[in-house]
């Protein structure tokens, strides 16, 4: 799917949801969806900061692309992973540094998740645009 | 005839407000409480008939504002047993309290090689100052551990104490845990010491003994937004011996006597330590939660508060799977826990989405996260307008929540 | 459709009172401004609806409350025309802002023999201060002088810069004469020097222009009170590279990342300097402060002001014997005077008793007074809502009141 | 005069006054009956700190009575300072220690006068009382 679709998919699903509880169920099933990271990359190094629960980001850079395994032990974040590996994975590290966040205005979540400083979404995404600004240096 | 508990509820706005369609239920009264009707008007009632710059000022608004001012000073410095009024200090919360002395007291007194003692059930606000000071002082940090219990071990804090030991800084109520710590005694033992204590109080002068004479505290600090005043005001108190051999912290307008290049002198206590113009309307409001607080008898008050915890207590405990933190010889009003296999984050929001607001993580307080080997908690905390139905739709919940996430 | 400032004073709640049986008429406005309804409103709305500790809290009203607050940041970023959000850091007021930079930025950055550079013309607050710093450093303390007109000595100010300058510390409005300072141009040769700039924009940033990026300043300071924002709020800005280099001031909850009795390490901009709970309220008043500003034309409001003042200054010196003190190239909004034979405090206390509020004494600014050699003044000062009726109604008084004393 | 009656003196005649402006005009007239200070007396050393006008009072001990002149710039401070000359001048020292303040309020001059630190008043009386304690110590 390209990036468009699959923005057009997520915020096609969210419109149906009608409030709070069922967005964070949604957004359960989204991060069950998830494959779990192995094990062994849920290293310190790959350890987000800034968040409640542990979030783990495992970046590679191929052909100026982002492309990351991320997992978190608590559901909703990982919830937020999926959303965030849909828009973002496999993505040219251009559109990733470009990127600004009217999706997640567009479906509803940005002010919420934004202003929790617990779900870490701030910061899983200040880590995937410094990996994509690493990525276009190297 | 004091006012019944019971129809406290009544009083505050925001407690008929609907979250996600449901009622909300407030549980999370250790971060801020929410503001009677009473408190909130004294604000208005003060931006509209006589807001006023205070003290300088020779005229009729600034008169009514400064008086409203000094009289909030003398209601404090009663509601805590000073001795003087001018031992009460306004600052903006407990964490600029406890930072005016780590400087002010700190830095003139502390010396290469002394110790300081904080406790492990500290907030970062009554932590990391004395950690600093440390630092810039060459000085030693020494931390009294907690047991299994979620108590002190005095013993480790009696061995701790020397001549060395220039001032031991611990809360009255930790507000991770709710453990009710014996200040008294351990202030008694600092003396012994040569050593003066400060007491973090911002857990316990809304829920406990709040006598500063009675404990002896040489220091004493808390933030207003927790004892149901105005955020962005807090107190101060200090001995007047202790607060007059203290240079000033924040320099500027107020506190100044005589400026010239050559040299400045200071204004007398409590101004010296009051620096700029003051959040004015901030004491005031309380003054205000303060004479709202007098509407209760304090015992009843006390009574009610700690029945609803054990009933807390009690109820959390049959959940399956619910992990109470602590057992504290005496607790007060903080309700910590964790359930098996669930983080408490995804347990936080699932509630909040239910209307119902608890607080999840460390509480600012690391030290104790890291001893109990976790990341963090999910805390519950009551007020005087909790009741046993917020503690009921906690409970029923939790359990609507697992529902969704052991699916 | 901008708003016409003839209607302004309708806005303001307390500017129907009467006082003395008259109706107030309030010229103390660079003491503190009078607040409009919205902002009160804006307050009472926070504590009705969405009270809460903001940042860590993962529930509904916290996210209210925090989105409110970083939203008010932003507002006021877009203000001052800073270039990031996390360039404004909240404080109680002006005094804090500049002590924060004096203790975190001058003790780590101001050595033995270094000179800091303020004017004769400081308001305490940007003065004692960096007297302080200086006495703490063994660091020089050098005041540029103003002259007959009270405008600065720029001469004396470019001998005085030197590599060895560390900083200079000016307000861009003088609380006590009205002088603007010629800050852009200051800022500008203390570059050249090396030096960085704080600007005191406490009496400037309601009333001309606001514009950091214009002015290229380093920090800049200011109070919300004046200017019909709450009480209790204010802003340092600073550039974010002095800021990331600062280490932090006040500390405790808020501002820590991780903490442990080994180390500690900081949050990000801004909260690294935002130890503790903040006053949540006050940047949200702050914000519809601007909200109101902006409601008026700025170039219409400047010109409204400047006439206004022009017009006070005239009729002022029509009062036999009356001395309006300075003269500078550029005024703003204050009238400071005396009458021959009487004394400032007899002035300002029978024009209360008519209703009519005034300041008189030193204005925390000794250094002036000193220069002038006298023991105060008399200040009337103006905001938005001020009208040529009040200055009419403060002359016609002055004329009452000198019968009564010259009897 | 006995204290009494001067207190006695003094109330009756604040009561007759309405508002501020006669008040004021009251303790202006007080001011002017009180004789002026030689101005060798008004040194330094006898200025009173913590007033926006200058206020000056030359205490003497005698027969551990308070004896002063006392005279200030401002012809309402010189009021104040008269009211005050009535309530304490050439009294015990004892008396003037132990002086609580409740006359002024009486006059309902107290919230009002001891709020503006301009007028010294709350100066005024610590001076007082300090140099009735050192009367007493001597
Ligand atoms: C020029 C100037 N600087 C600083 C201040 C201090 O402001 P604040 O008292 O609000 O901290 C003031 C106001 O009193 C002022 O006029
Ligand atoms: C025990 C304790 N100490 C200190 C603080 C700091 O209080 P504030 O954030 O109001 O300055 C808090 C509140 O967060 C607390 O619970």
């Amino acid at each position: 799917m390209t990036l468009s679709a699959r923005k057009q998919q997520l915020l096609e699903d969210f419109e149906l949801l009608e409030n709070w509880e069922e967005k964070y169920d949604y957004l359960i099933e989204l991060g069950m969806d998830l494959p779990e990271m192995p094990p062994e990359l849920k290293t310190d190094l790959n350890l987000v900061r800034g968040c409640q629960s542990s979030v783990w980001f495992d970046i590679r850079c191929e052909d100026h692309k982002i492309i990351f395994d991320a997992d978190s032990d608590s559901l909703i974040v990982k919830g937020i992973v999926a959303v965030v590996n849909q828009l973002f994975n496999e993505q040219p590290a251009e559109d990733v540094l470009k990127a600004d966040l009217s999706f997640f205005e567009e479906v509803g979540l940005w002010q919420h998740l934004s202003a929790q400083r617990g779900n870490g979404l701030l910061a899983m995404i200040a880590h995937l645009k410094k990996a994509a600004t690493d990525c276009l240096s190297d | 005839m004091a006012k019944d508990i019971r129809t406290a509820r009544q009083d505050f706005p925001i407690l008929q407000r609907v979250v996600n369609d449901r009622p909300l239920v407030y549980l999370d009264n250790a971060a801020t409480t929410q503001k009677p009707q009473s408190v909130i008007d004294t604000l208005t009632d003060y931006y509209t008939r006589y807001n006023a710059n205070i003290h300088r000022g020779n005229y009729n608004l600034a008169i009514e504002a400064t008086n409203a001012y000094e009289f909030a000073r003398a209601k404090v410095a009663a509601y805590i047993n000073a001795k003087e009024t001018h031992e009460v200090i306004f600052t903006r919360g407990a964490t600029e309290s406890i930072n005016l002395v780590a400087y002010s007291y700190g830095d003139a007194f502390v010396k290469e090689g002394d110790e300081i003692i904080v406790t492990q059930l500290e907030h970062h606000s009554n932590y990391v100052p004395w950690k600093l000071l440390c630092d810039r002082k060459k000085a030693h940090f020494k931390v009294v551990p907690f047991d299994e219990n979620g108590d002190l071990d005095l013993e480790v804090y009696r061995s701790l104490l020397s001549e060395r030991t220039r001032l031991v800084a611990v809360n009255h109520i930790s507000n991770s845990l709710g453990t009710i710590n014996p200040v008294a005694e351990m202030i008694k033992l600092a003396h012994d010491a040569g050593a003066v204590v400060l007491v973090d109080a911002a857990q316990s002068v809304q829920h406990i003994q709040h006598d500063v004479r009675a404990l002896d505290a040489d220091f004493y600090a808390f933030s207003g937004h927790k004892m149901y005043a105005p955020m962005g005001v807090g107190v101060l108190y200090g001995k007047e011996h202790l607060l007059e051999a203290m240079p000033p912290f924040l320099s500027g307008g107020e506190m100044i006597d005589v400026v010239s290049p050559e040299s400045i002198s200071y204004n007398v206590l409590p101004y010296k330590f009051e620096a700029g113009t003051p959040y004015v309307p901030g004491p005031i409001g309380l003054s205000a939660a303060i004479d709202y607080l007098k509407l209760f008898d304090e015992e009843a008050l006390h009574a009610y508060e700690d029945e609803l915890l054990a009933y807390g207590l009690a109820k959390l405990s049959e959940v399956p799977g619910l992990k109470i933190y602590g057992n504290p010889k005496r607790r007060s009003s903080i309700l910590p826990f964790n359930i098996e296999g669930v983080q408490h984050y995804d347990l936080g929001i699932l509630l909040d989405a239910r209307g119902i607001a608890v607080r999840t993580g460390q509480h600012c307080t690391q030290p104790i996260m890291d001893a109990l080997g976790i990341p963090g908690t999910v805390r519950a905390s009551l007020a005087l307008y909790s009741t046993h139905e917020d503690i009921d739709k906690l409970v029923e919940g939790i359990h609507r929540v697992l529902k969704l996430l052991r699916r």
